[in-house]
């Protein structure tokens, strides 16, 4: 079983097709639409890994299928989708976790009244994520890109009568705009250098070895290659999806949407997007680029970090968690082994969906309660939803050896320690492996262990098994998913041939072993031990060093930040625009006008008696001759036709006696 | 029976042009029986100067048809009558006058079981008094049952009864049957209008809608057969269904997938065409008044009766020749017996099964007869239109293909059947009278 | 003087032509007015055949094609013409063509 | 050769020119359907069977339909079975219009130097109109299948009773 290259479009199509469904469907056609979205991402799923069969037979090759789009002046549009193995594993994984999302989703939304539309804006969602995933194309990547977009626009702000979830929507999809015109920039830039889009063209494309020197050879200002400024831009973008540092702060506001919206998109995979894009054009980054990167992703990984230390949301904590998450995985693109950038993507688009969708489970047991401090003692109501989230949770805290998160961690902090150019990066990931241990622990035991501190997490029962067969799947997956990283080098190998595999160092494992331990163990000893008596009690943490809790509790301030630095100067900005344009700019054309109105009145005496009279005259005849020829119109069909009948007569008279040559 | 005619090259005929036969019999079959019918023509036209023997040769078709039908028709009558009789458990008629001879007083009375039935219906009619209504259209009313015959007599030309039997080879046979038949439908409209009675013009409109209506898939149930065969010529359709797959399968139409749809469509409509029961509503004699027949009486009204069982004849022998191989004998070793008695045996075979119809189901409402058409009948034959491409694109190539495209054609023409046949099976149910007990 | 077939059929086709053009010209009924023009139409197609039949054509079947395809556009005609008949008479309770007249200047 | 044409001629116009002066609507329409048969018939003496079957289907068959049935669907009216208060002027003037076109088109036909007849008439198998409509004409096919289609859906909808419409009707 395998699915050749030039079938490959069929994967996106067919949730693009279920979409369609879903759009057409009458408004209580849950059923036919959901039963669409499933199946087609279950369809989807099998294909997908004919897809990875295909690719795993020839690893090494990037196998295409390219057409003309359309004639452009002189050269041609060309788009065209690739299948190689990380496009593979992404295929598999996006339809697989999709699959699951969009089976929980149906007990999850089945008492919502537009669930119908719910469904249709998964699968459009799915099929542009899978359209980014097989693209060959920067421009077909780009079209798939801002589609995802539109998707999580959408599906943000599905409960939009909530005016939060409307705004979440709003800025999730402005501030990945501010990164998207980063990656339009770069593309332009890229076509006007290279003539071409695609990546991957028999030699010609713009990640292959030609194109790439080319590139690396041109400077730009500043000593810069030139690659380097469109391998940033094109970073812009992938900081804009991924919720990088600066732009991170739409992605916990983007829990406003429904969970599996937050469980597929906001944590498995549109976000990882850009992890993929920049693992995609990994050929094109230079040293100087990886730099910028690897420091975006290490801080962006500690900040998460931080700030979900003292968060109360349950989503919120697992969505800083995930801007923390994806802070590694760009930490390891920037030290240079994208490999295990795309490992951690995979491990922790189960994992996290994982984490979730037991969030979904655990809020819809206990009516849309969000705060963990409302929570507690689910643990013996929910013995499924427990019993995976907390395979869920260690697999994020990176509990040694049986879970897959320990291993894609190990492999990236791995790497930072390999890279040459600065330790900082490796050492700010060992911080954030303490806190990630340290605030997982923490919402195990504020979510599920003490007693229940309000009459919601009192009545709470176990989820429907629609939601919890998706959460033993993907604990199972979780856990297994450590068997890619088993014969270690092969998924090195697979992915990346040219690489050269290292052999693991034991003393780096001990050490971030140590580590999670003392995350874990302190977590429990602030929040385990002795548990929470009421949900107003404060916290213990926040007791000790109350500043620094608020200050991480606002976010570090990053909203008030940027309301008082990006806003007040848009603000100036529009101010300056507006006084220019009332004072100066109308100055001017109400002196224009002025002298024009000067012109009109010379220009009036001479017109009213000139050429007014004149028009007068002739609209005046025009009238008469018009009620002239309207009185032919007589309404009489058989005069009209006694009319044609002599013209006839007369045309052949004058053409037989005059024409005739 | 009827005239030989076939052009020296069929692109070449003008009306009615006849062709001498002497060299057609050295390319037919020689057996006597087989050319008897033909030489009887010769025989007779032969007597005449060659200028004139087309004309003789036209005369001697029309003779043979009006012969030939007109007897069949009288006894069809009889046979419907009896087996309706029979079916509902009753004799049927057997008491037809028993002629004495005064002249042969030995013979003495003789017994005709019924068989004298058509001839004493016959007098009968001729005697009837014929009333025309007052403020009758007196032109039109004689015009109707005239028009209606000729035209009905006009459809059986075309229909090869035998090999070398047809009265008027055409290259576009088929499409003037149709044109023929469809001409019918102003003699309808001519019989309810002149009446001057309100319920035949009523009925004489719902008469046409019903015609209309069924015409549509009538028309559409042959035109496969014309893809497949590549002729509307009645002959040439024969021919095409000539020989034997494995040496006893004949190749008629009605034996593909396509085929039997399209035969099955066709038949029904056939009926619906020729007013018969399940859609004799426009002179549904039990419950409605007898439609634009109301004021028609004695000969004119066996005129109708007569166009109706000449276009039953006509219908049943176009289904024969489209689908049931014509006059082609169903086994090689069968070929022995004349080919015209093939053909009769076939007609006959159809027209009783029309008869079995009659006496066997219930008559439809005319708001299901034509929901009927539109909904169900229409769309099943345009399907069968797509199946029949499938099934010659499909014939073309490699003998898997040709093996599949079988269950292919069978699966594109039986699914919408289903599913069509579920969708409107309610609407065809008993109507539930909510104040009746 | 002889008159060829081919002039025949022309002067066959020319007082047809006419008497469609005298009945749609006289007669206040539209239906007949459209049976008229319909008839004009069928005289035309006369031409078509005539032509073919008699003159030399460049492809075998032009003026047979000619012919089918105005028989199918007169059938539209007929239809939407007659249609449009009943809304006359719907509108006007007559379907007198002199007085579908609501539109004269 | 000759004889059935002008047979077929002089009944034809004959026919024609009856239904277009009678009154009684019904007789006019069926005469006229006559007059097409005529048609065919011309059509079938010149060799076009395929045209001439067509014509009889399209027009015996079913324009003649319509006919009938729009005759009888508008029937009621007092103002049609009166005859026109300009009837006998508006005769004149269709008489004269007439005349005028009939002189003019039988001058142009006895003036025109027509082509010598071919000696063989032009074959036009079924089968050879059948591979031109699907062939060379096949463009035209199907315009002519999309009119079609959208005149008979055109009547529908001119010819339906609209619920709304019906009040502003009955004013």
């Amino acid at each position: 079983m395998s699915l050749p290259v030039q079938y490959v479009w069929l994967i996106p199509l067919l949730p693009l097709l279920a979409a369609g469904i879903g759009a057409v469907t009458p408004r209580g056609g849950v059923k036919i639409a959901s039963a669409a979205a499933i199946g087609a991402m279950v369809l989807g799923f099998f294909l997908s890994c004919g897809a990875l069969a295909t690719a795993l037979a020839h690893p090494a090759a990037h196998a295409t299928a390219n057409f003309a789009w359309f004639d452009l002046g002189a050269g041609t549009l060309r788009l065209g989708w690739v299948l190689d193995p990380i496009a593979a594993f992404m295929l598999v994984m996006v339809t697989f976790v999709g699959a699951l999302i969009f089976i929980f989703s149906t007990g999850y939304m089945h008492e919502d009244e537009r669930a119908k539309q719910f469904f249709c804006f998964l699968s459009l969602f799915a099929s542009a994520m899978l359209g980014v995933v097989i693209a060959n194309s920067l421009l077909l990547l780009f079209i798939c890109w801002e589609l995802v977009g539109l998707a999580s626009y959408l599906l943000i702000g599905f409960w939009f009568h909530k005016p939060e979830a409307a705004a979440a929507a709003k800025k999730a999809f402005i501030t990945t705009r501010i990164g998207d015109l980063g990656l339009l920039l770069g593309m332009l830039w890229l076509y006007d250098s290279t003539g071409s889009l695609l990546f991957y063209d028999g030699g010609h494309g713009v990640l292959e070895p030609t194109a790439v020197a080319n590139l690396n050879a041109q400077l730009v200002f500043g000593g810069l290659a030139l690659s380097t400024v469109i391998g940033l831009l094109i970073f812009c973008g992938a900081v804009g999806k991924s919720g990088q540092f600066p732009l991170h702060v739409w992605l916990p506001d983007a829990m406003e949407g429904p969970t599996p919206v937050s469980a597929l998109i906001h944590a498995a995979t549109m976000v990882a997007a850009g992890v993929f894009l920049m693992a995609r054009v990994y050929p094109l980054l230079t040293p100087d680029a990886l730099k910028v990167i690897a420091f975006t992703g290490a801080i962006t990984a500690l900040m998460g970090a931080l700030i979900a230390v003292a968060q109360n949301d349950i989503k919120r904590i697992l969505a800083f968690s995930t801007v923390s998450q994806l802070g590694y995985m760009m930490l390891a693109i920037g030290v240079g082994s994208w490999v295990a950038a795309i490992f951690h993507l995979l491990t922790h688009a189960f994992f996290k969906a994982l984490l979730f969708l037991g969030a979904g489970s655990v809020i819809h047991a206990a009516h849309h309660e969000q705060d963990i401090r409302s929570l507690g003692g689910l643990r013996g109501p929910m013995k499924v939803t427990f019993a995976t989230f907390a395979i869920g949770m260690m697999a994020l805290a990176g509990v040694p050896f049986l879970f897959s998160g320990f291993w894609s961690k190990e492999a990236i902090l791995h790497a930072a320690h390999g890279w040459e150019v600065s330790h900082l990066p490796f050492y700010m990931g060992l911080t954030a492996v303490v806190l990630t241990a340290f605030y997982m622990t923490r919402l195990m035991a504020e979510t599920f262990f003490g007693k229940a501190r309000t009459h919601a997490s009192e009545h709470a029962h176990e989820s429907p098994a629609s939601m919890t067969i998706p959460l033993v799947i993907l604990a199972v997956c979780a856990v297994a998913l450590s068997l890619l990283a088993w014969p270690s080098p092969w998924l090195q190998h697979i992915l990346d041939p040219k690489a050269h595999a290292e052999g693991g160092g034991a003393g780096l494992m001990v050490l971030s072993i140590v580590l999670v331990a003392i995350g874990i163990g302190s977590g429990w000893a602030i929040y385990g031990r002795t548990t929470r008596e009421k949900a107003t009690s404060a916290d213990p943490l926040a007791a000790r060093v109350p500043g620094v809790i608020a200050f991480l509790g606002a976010r570090m301030k990053f909203d008030e930040l940027y309301a008082a630095t990006v806003f007040q100067l848009n603000a100036a900005l529009a101010t300056a625009a507006d006084l220019l344009d009332r004072y100066v700019w109308d100055a001017a054309v109400r002196l224009l006008a002025q002298i024009g109105i000067f012109a009109g009145l010379v220009n009036r005496e001479t017109d009213e008696d000139g050429l007014n009279g004149g028009f007068d005259a002739t609209s005046e005849s025009l009238r008469d001759t018009g009620k002239a020829y309207s009185r032919a119109q007589t309404g009489d069909a058989h005069g009209y036709l006694r009319t044609v009948a002599i013209g006839f007569v007369l045309l052949v008279l004058i053409v037989m006696l005059g024409g005739r040559r | 029976m009827s005239v030989v005619v076939v052009a020296t090259s069929a692109s070449e005929w003008t009306a009615l042009r006849v062709v001498d036969s002497l060299a057609l019999v050295a390319t037919a079959t020689d057996r006597f029986l087989e050319c008897a019918p033909v030489m009887l023509r010769d025989a007779v036209t032969g007597l005449l100067p060659d200028p004139w023997r087309w004309i003789a040769n036209g005369l001697f078709a029309i003779v043979a048809i009006f012969a030939v039908f007109g007897l069949l028709f009288a006894f069809l009558t009889l046979a419907e009558r009896k087996i309706l009789g029979r079916v509902q458990n009753r004799p049927g008629p057997n008491r037809a006058p028993t002629p004495t001879f005064p002249f042969a007083k030995f013979l003495g009375k003789i017994r005709t079981y019924g068989l004298a039935q058509p001839f004493a219906d016959g007098v009968k009619a001729l005697t009837k008094e014929d009333i025309v209504p007052d403020g009758a259209d007196k032109v039109l009313h004689f015009l109707a049952p005239v028009a209606l015959l000729a035209f009905a007599t006009l459809t059986l030309v075309v229909i090869p009864f035998g090999r070398n039997l047809v009265a008027l080879q055409l290259d576009a046979a088929v499409l003037y049957f149709f044109a023929a038949g469809a001409a019918t439908e102003l003699a309808v409209f001519m019989a309810g209008w002149a009446s001057r009675n309100k319920y035949s013009l009523l009925a004489a409109m719902r008469a046409l809608a019903q015609l209309i209506s069924y015409e549509l898939p009538l028309l559409l149930s042959w035109v496969p057969v014309v893809m497949i065969a590549g002729s509307l010529s009645t002959v040439a359709i024969v021919e095409a269904q000539a020989g034997w797959k494995f040496g006893f399968i004949p190749h008629w139409h009605v034996l593909t997938p396509w085929g039997f749809a399209g035969f099955v469509i066709f038949m029904v409509a056939a009926l619906a065409e020729s007013n018969r029961s399940p859609f004799d509503l426009p002179e549904a004699e039990s419950e409605l008044i007898a439609g634009h027949l109301t004021e028609y009486s004695g000969f004119k009204y066996a005129f109708f009766f007569m166009a109706e069982y000449f276009g039953m004849c006509a219908l049943s022998g176009m289904a024969v020749t489209l689908f049931l191989g014509g006059w082609r004998a169903p086994l090689p070793f069968l070929e022995f017996i004349p080919s015209y008695a093939w053909f009769g045996a076939k007609l006959l075979a159809l027209i009783l099964g029309f008869m079995w119809i009659r006496a066997t189901f219930p008559r439809l409402r005319i708001d299901q007869l034509t929901r009927f058409s539109w909904k169900f009948l229409v769309p099943l034959a345009l399907i069968n239109l797509g199946n029949t491409v499938v099934w010659a694109l499909m014939s073309g190539g490699s003998p898997a293909l040709a093996l599949a495209r079988w269950p292919v054609c069978a699966a594109i023409i039986v699914v919408p059947f289903v599913w069509l046949g579920r969708a409107q099976s309610a609407s065809y149910a008993p109507r539930t009278y909510r104040y009746a007990a | 003087m002889s008159l060829s077939p081919l002039q025949l059929c022309l002067l066959f086709s020319s007082a047809l032509f006419c008497v469609g053009l005298v009945g749609a010209l006289s007669r206040s009924n539209t239906i007949l007015v459209l049976l008229g023009v319909e008839l004009m139409l069928n005289a035309a197609n006369l031409n078509f055949i005539a032509f073919w039949r008699f003159s030399p054509s460049p492809s075998p079947a032009t003026g047979v094609m000619f012919v089918i395809f105005s028989i199918a556009v007169a059938a539209a005609e007929a239809a939407v013409g007659l249609a449009l008949v009943i809304a006359i008479y719907r509108h006007q309770k007559n379907i007198r063509l002199q007085e579908a007249n609501r539109l004269k200047g | 050769m000759i004889l059935p044409l002008v047979i077929i001629a002089l009944l034809t116009i004959a026919v024609a020119a009856i239904a277009m002066t009678l009154r009684n609507l019904i007789h006019s329409a069926l005469l006229l359907i006559g007059s097409w048969a005529g048609i065919a018939a011309f059509y079938f003496w010149a060799g076009a069977e395929f045209a001439a079957f067509a014509q009889v289907l399209v027009y015996v068959g079913a324009v003649s339909m319509v006919v009938l049935f729009a005759v009888l669907l508008t029937r009621r009216s007092r103002a049609d079975l009166e005859v026109a208060p300009d009837a006998i002027g508006r005769g004149l003037g269709a008489m004269l219009a007439g005349g005028a076109v009939l002189g003019v088109l039988f001058g142009a036909v006895f003036a025109t130097r027509l082509d010598v007849a071919p000696t063989a008439a032009p074959t036009a198998s079924v089968r050879a109109i059948g591979q031109q409509l699907m062939g060379a004409h096949a463009a035209s096919l199907l315009v002519v299948g999309v009119i079609l289609t959208v005149a008979l859906l055109g009547a529908v909808v001119i010819a339906s009773t609209d619920r709304e419409g019906g009040k502003e009707d009955a004013r």
